[in-house]
């Protein structure tokens, strides 16, 4: 079981271009801003969009060739759940999740029992007799799930499953998600806006922008060299742009960097982590290589840690702990010094894309 | 301490709603009023006015299911634009709407008349005829009532999220399974709606109806017919039976408690 | 009856005037009058400079009804007497006179494809025959011919308005109907029709009267006199196959 | 390599659908197939057919605009609630939908004829006389049509989110800055449905008019009057005058391009 | 300028009964499951539910009292967010903004002025001719934002304002929100779910369940000494409850723990912070004087630290740096000994409500 998709296809100006590749057993996320084309590589996987050139493989079948190979929906074994879960409101969720098993043939005491046994593995066998409308958001996401998968299908496609519950219901549903997709033997794929959705429940992440693949990789791979300010925004880290010259990075919105490696040469990229900025209110005297001056814009409290956001050349995010900020006294509008040493600057060859 | 919930309404809407309300109850009353309530009895259960009332009940439903089985695919048709000149099609199928009725019968006879455009075919070929007979009377009933159902569907089926559908292909469904188990229960309000509308005008129809399919009691001649022609001769007859009429529709729409109003798919 | 009505308006006319008819009126006249009425109208207009003819076709009954709910008419004609007769017992119009007469004819479709050649044709077994409802008057004209010729036929529908059924004679959907001999000449060659002499056919009378409240009563009344009693206007009758009122 | 993103129809409803279609639109053909295409210029070009023409349009549009006037608010009072037995005077309100029209007029003249409910007052007070005058057709007009402004407008407003009104309060709106400003602008898909129906079925209205207000060339005889009269004497104008009417009304709707079916709000 | 207000008033089976008071120039939020009464509490607020009993209090005006005083919501000098915005689709950005202006009376220039300005302020200046159907959601939202500061209200009623928005977006929106809140001299009362934005734009919580206030006070307050499970869920800690006697805490789920406060006697709470709970594999020999088993349910990573869920007695979360995970090997189903020592236990009397 593995899907291998090269989706090319036009919706007026917009252009979707990406390749996609999933192994079994295996959840890729595909991460972007709105408008991207997330959920029209999902429904070209599903069957409910044509694609103009390229060609989706699933199980080593051609569902789609953009010319005359096409199979239906129905007859292509994905399973799909909608970011608002799209439940038949007219049928019990007992129902919904037996329309898979009914509509494939399956008679219809042997349908419920699928229904109930997929029902009971995600522990809503006690929902089996309500409307979708008088279960939670949470047990909604659930119901979708349960019947996306009462049907087996060889490739799970979920898009944003997890936009439309609230914060405490959502880590809840994202464990209880992480589960299912620990134990299905499939392909999935999943669509988020949620960089977090997308490190917890994939193996591996697609950064889409505009139709096109921006990066691809492992969490880690895109926290240590994102390759766009989209990816570093997502990351939380500083992402920043310049050429490299003699150990030297001159940065295209002004500013110069030192950084360690002497033999970096042209375009370049450089990210640093936000914990590794020094706020301080005098110009620094320490052994930092990297010292230059700035404004507070705003000052954002992450549990036990305060991001700094700063105007400068460059302009940076900056992490440091609640004491300092309230021993330094920093808020919105407070004139700082900020110094980064130079092998905390992680700098690499622009990648051309 | 509980204090009424119900909205109150302001008064530039309160006093033209007050007076549309006048506008359309007053004419009611007074008709009410002329009705000949001593006779009433003797009126209503007479064998014309039971025949009457039945035959418009037989064909009024008819026609209705009628337009119901092949109306409702064409709203589905015209929703999803799956048909050329649709904006053509779309009004043109409203046209029995805004045909003054008799004209309606007319072309009815030009189409399905012993000798009309197809009319001659079928009579030729099998023996059909439609006028004078009481399928004729539905056939008339329904020209003028589909479009109701046809307006009406097709505002349900476009306001229906095409994801329901998306969704039950995914699963495996065949289309006919979709809009069997899918499509048409969620569009459950607006077909309501539709057939409530469809089956209140093919009930009141009356000149198309005389024109294409004639007047024979117990054959042709419906509750509208019957009242017309009780009008030639005794007023009160015809009021008496107007108010049957009206009984019987009232109490469906009431019945209904407003669902044909149409809801909001989903 | 017709004479004492001939008797009475005879006095109207010699009456003197007072001065000239003038003015606007407006005539309530059955549905089958209206290809006749508008030209007596205009050939009255032309005899009275200064007036006006406007008409209210419809229905007799719904005539009638009409005038007792107070519509602004002056002059009221009718398609049978029993209906004028409402009006009069209601006290709303002044005495009626009856100023031509219809009789009765049987309309085939173009052709006569069914070869009907007499009313006794009419009740040959599988024959589609439509009459008209013995409510309004052309069924009951109808109703009283068949009688009198001592006919029986077996209508397949018994319509509530001429039109419709003489709409479905030009259709070819029924083999004969019996209608207004004018209603045949009105429809020209689009329907066949079997004259019925006329010591075995019915006649219906039409009668005219002017309304009570008219504001116009010189001009109602003379184009009441003018359609009784002109050479003109009984020639125009003729024409439209009008029979004579006497 | 543009193939056609035309969705296709599965046949259960290609089928069915041809055959309404074949349905509704084969009468139409053996109509205009009668229509008199050589002399129909002169006819239409006629007097009486200008003037009743004219008239149609002035009584059909003032129907409307009053319907509009006050029954706009009326569905309003029925959507939000607020007028007890809110069920049941939405059925009342439908009466005229399912009234034969010439029982229609009945009861129109019942209530504002010389010596109806209300006529009797109007006219011994006011001097104010409805029937048989141009007011008269429009009362009648009215009186059929604004049931079908109501049911659309009625489904408009309940379907419209509270919360724009809410949020145009607290911005220190009035209540009638609110439905002048917000209301109407968000339920105008469903304004124009309504107008639309309301209108058309206002132009083709026939037993009403004639009984209440009489066929007075100019004054009272619209169009579909004018039809009726003319098939007394020469069925080929009166087809001719079917086809102006037709032609009037299907421009209109197809220059409206189906923003008659009604949209949801917002 | 101050708000304060007692409201009770009931719909349906649901009951809602809080108090609440925002000083000027301060931020309250209102946090709280689905269905707690948020929005029920703010409409009151508002103008839009009149309250059944109490009373409502605007810039010392009574605006409420249950009885004969309700000011209508145009008289109250309130602006209101909705979660879906609801900004007026057939007007343009600068009309939505203009009509609270125009409709209290100024003039139609004035009224376009005063928008304007506003917009400029929000940084929206340049979409003020486009329709909202052409602005992303981050920009919607300020339009709302907006169109609620144009009438100057004394106080601001946000439900759920940053809801609707995607996770980058919402950081963005989030900035410009705590900025506006900072300026902003009127009271302000925020409802939402998410714990982050309550602690980043609010001086104040509120926490609302089933139409009654569990707690309130600063997210320090709320941190350290949560009330109810809800709460501690919220503040991602441990809340086990149990009774005390003689420096052990004897909970109500099973299993006991020492704790420091020996004075503590009766019911009582203790709060554990997850990275104060060390996971190892076999019974460990350190100085903690709490060790129980557990069986992982789940690992959640969250940027540089991993959550661990334990089934155990008592069941709780741990935090733990991802190498530990790496080291140890944990995952879903592992056995493990937690241990915990008796100071990182903050043990308390349990509020009695
Ligand atoms: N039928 C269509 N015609 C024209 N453009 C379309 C059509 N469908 C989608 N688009 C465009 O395709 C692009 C991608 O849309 P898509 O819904 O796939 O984005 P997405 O990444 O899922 O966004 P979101 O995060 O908002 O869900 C958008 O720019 C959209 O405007
Ligand atoms: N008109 C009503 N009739 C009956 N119950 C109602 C009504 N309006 C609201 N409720 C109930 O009041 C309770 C509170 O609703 P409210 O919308 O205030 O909750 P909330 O905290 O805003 O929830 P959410 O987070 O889902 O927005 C709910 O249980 C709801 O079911
Ligand atoms: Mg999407
Ligand atoms: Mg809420």
């Amino acid at each position: 079981m593995s899907v291998r998709a090269s989706v090319r296809l036009a919706r007026g100006a917009f252009d979707l271009d990406a390749e996609l590749a999933v192994q079994a057993g295996t959840t890729v996320a595909v991460l972007g801003p709105n408008g991207a084309g997330k959920s029209t590589l999902l429904r070209a996987l599903a069957g409910l969009e044509r694609i103009d050139q390229g060609r989706i493989e699933i199980d080593g079948r051609i569902v789609d060739d953009g010319d005359s190979v096409f199979v239906q929906p129905r007859a292509r074994n994905v399973g799909l759940v909608f970011q608002d879960y799209a439940l038949f409101g007219h049928l019990t969720v007992l129902e919904n999740v037996a329309f898979g098993p009914r509509a494939r043939g399956e008679g219809r005491q042997r349908s419920r029992q699928v229904a109930h046994e997929v029902l009971a593995r995600l522990g809503i066998d006690h929902l089996a007799d309500r409307r979708p409308s008088q279960v939670s958001g949470g047990q909604a996401q659930r119901v979708a799930l349960a019947r996306a998968l009462a049907t087996g299908p060889s490739l799970l496609l979920m898009d944003e499953p997890l936009a439309a519950l609230d914060a405490e219901t959502r880590t809840s549903v994202r464990i209880e998600l992480q589960r299912q997709l620990a134990e299905y033997p499939g392909c999935a794929v999943l669509v988020t806006h949620d960089p977090l959705d997308a490190m917890l429940l994939a193996d591996r992440i697609v950064v889409l922008e505009s139709g096109a693949i921006a990066q691809e990789g492992t969490p880690g791979d895109l926290a240590r060299r994102p390759a766009t300010p989209y990816v570093a925004a997502l990351m939380g880290v500083n992402l920043l742009s310049g050429t490299a010259v003699g150990g030297e990075l001159a940065l295209d919105g002004g500013g110069t960097l030192r950084i360690a490696d002497q033999g970096l040469q042209g375009r370049a990229l450089a990210v640093i982590r936000p914990e590794a900025i020094t706020i301080s209110l005098h110009e620094p005297q320490g052994s930092a290589r990297n010292a230059w001056q700035g404004r507070v814009t705003a000052v954002e409290l992450l549990h036990d840690r305060v991001r700094v956001h700063i105007e400068g050349r460059p302009g940076v995010i900056a992490a440091v702990t609640p004491a300092a900020i309230a021993d330094l006294r920093i808020d919105a509008g407070t004139a700082v010094w900020l110094s980064v040493k130079a092998v905390e600057i992680d700098a690499y060859p622009h990648p051309a894309r | 301490m509980s204090r009424p919930r119900r909205a109150r309404a302001p008064w530039f809407l309160a006093v033209p709603g007050a007076v549309a309300l006048a506008f359309l109850l007053i004419p009611l009353i007074a008709l009410l009023a002329q009705a000949p309530w001593a006779s009433l009895g003797g009126i209503v259960t007479s064998e014309a006015a039971r025949s009457a009332l039945l035959l418009s009940l037989v064909t009024s439903l008819s026609a209705t299911a009628f337009a119901a089985l092949v109306g409702v695919p064409l709203a589905w048709l015209l929703a999803r634009e799956v048909l050329p000149w649709t904006g053509l099609l779309r009004a043109l199928v409203l046209v029995p709407l805004l045909l003054p009725p008799v004209v309606a019968g007319v072309a009815l006879l030009a189409a399905l008349g012993r000798r009309g455009l197809v009319g001659q075919v079928l009579s030729d070929a099998f023996g059909i005829q439609f006028p004078f007979t009481t399928a004729g009377v539905v056939i008339a009933e329904a020209f003028v009532s589909m479009p109701f159902l046809i307006i009406t569907m097709e505002g349900g089926f476009r306001s229906l999220s095409q994801r329901y559908e998306e969704a039950a292909a995914t699963l495996g469904a065949s289309a006919w399974t979709v809009f069997r188990r899918i499509t048409m229960p969620m569009v459950g309000p607006s077909l309501i709606a539709g057939l409530v509308l469809c089956w209140a005008r093919a009930l009141g129809e009356f000149g198309a109806t005389i024109t294409f399919a004639g007047s024979f009691p117990g054959v042709t001649q419906t509750m509208p017919l019957a009242v017309y022609a009780a009008l030639e001769t005794d007023r009160s007859v015809a009021i008496a039976l107007s108010v049957v009429l009206l009984a019987v529709s009232v109490s469906v729409l009431v019945a209904l408690r407003g669902r044909y109003l149409r809801a909001q798919a989903s | 009856g017709p004479t004492s009505a001939a008797a009475s308006a005879s006095s109207h006319l010699f009456a003197p005037t007072a001065s000239r008819p003038t003015g606007p009126i407006t005539v309530s006249a059955a549905a089958s009058l209206t290809d006749v009425f508008p030209v007596i109208a205009r050939a009255f207009e032309k005899r009275y400079p200064g007036t006006a003819v406007t008409f209210n076709f419809g229905g007799s009954a719904g005539l009638v009804s009409q005038v007792l709910a107070g519509a602004p008419v002056d002059v009221l004609v009718t398609a049978s007497e029993p209906t004028m007769w409402k009006a009069v017992n209601a006290g709303v119009v002044n005495r009626p006179l009856i100023f031509a007469r219809n009789t009765m004819a049987i309309a085939m479709p173009a052709g006569n494809p069914a070869r009907i050649a007499s009313l006794a044709d009419l009740s040959r077994p599988g024959l589609l025959v439509g009459l008209c409802d013995a409510a309004v008057p052309c069924g009951a004209a109808a109703r009283d011919l068949l009688a009198l010729n001592k006919v029986s036929v077996t209508p397949v529908t018994r319509e509530l308005d001429v039109r419709a059924l003489l709409a479905k004679v030009v259709s070819g959907d029924l083999d004969a109907g019996i209608v207004y001999a004018t209603d045949v000449r009105a429809v020209g060659n689009k329907v066949t029709s079997v004259p019925i002499p006329a010591s075995m056919n019915v006649t219906t009378t039409y009668p005219i009267a002017t309304v009570g409240r008219t504001s116009n009563p010189q001009a109602a009344q003379a184009f009441v006199n003018y359609v009784r009693f002109s050479l003109s206007a009984q020639g125009i009758l003729r024409a439209y196959g009008f029979a004579r009122p006497w």
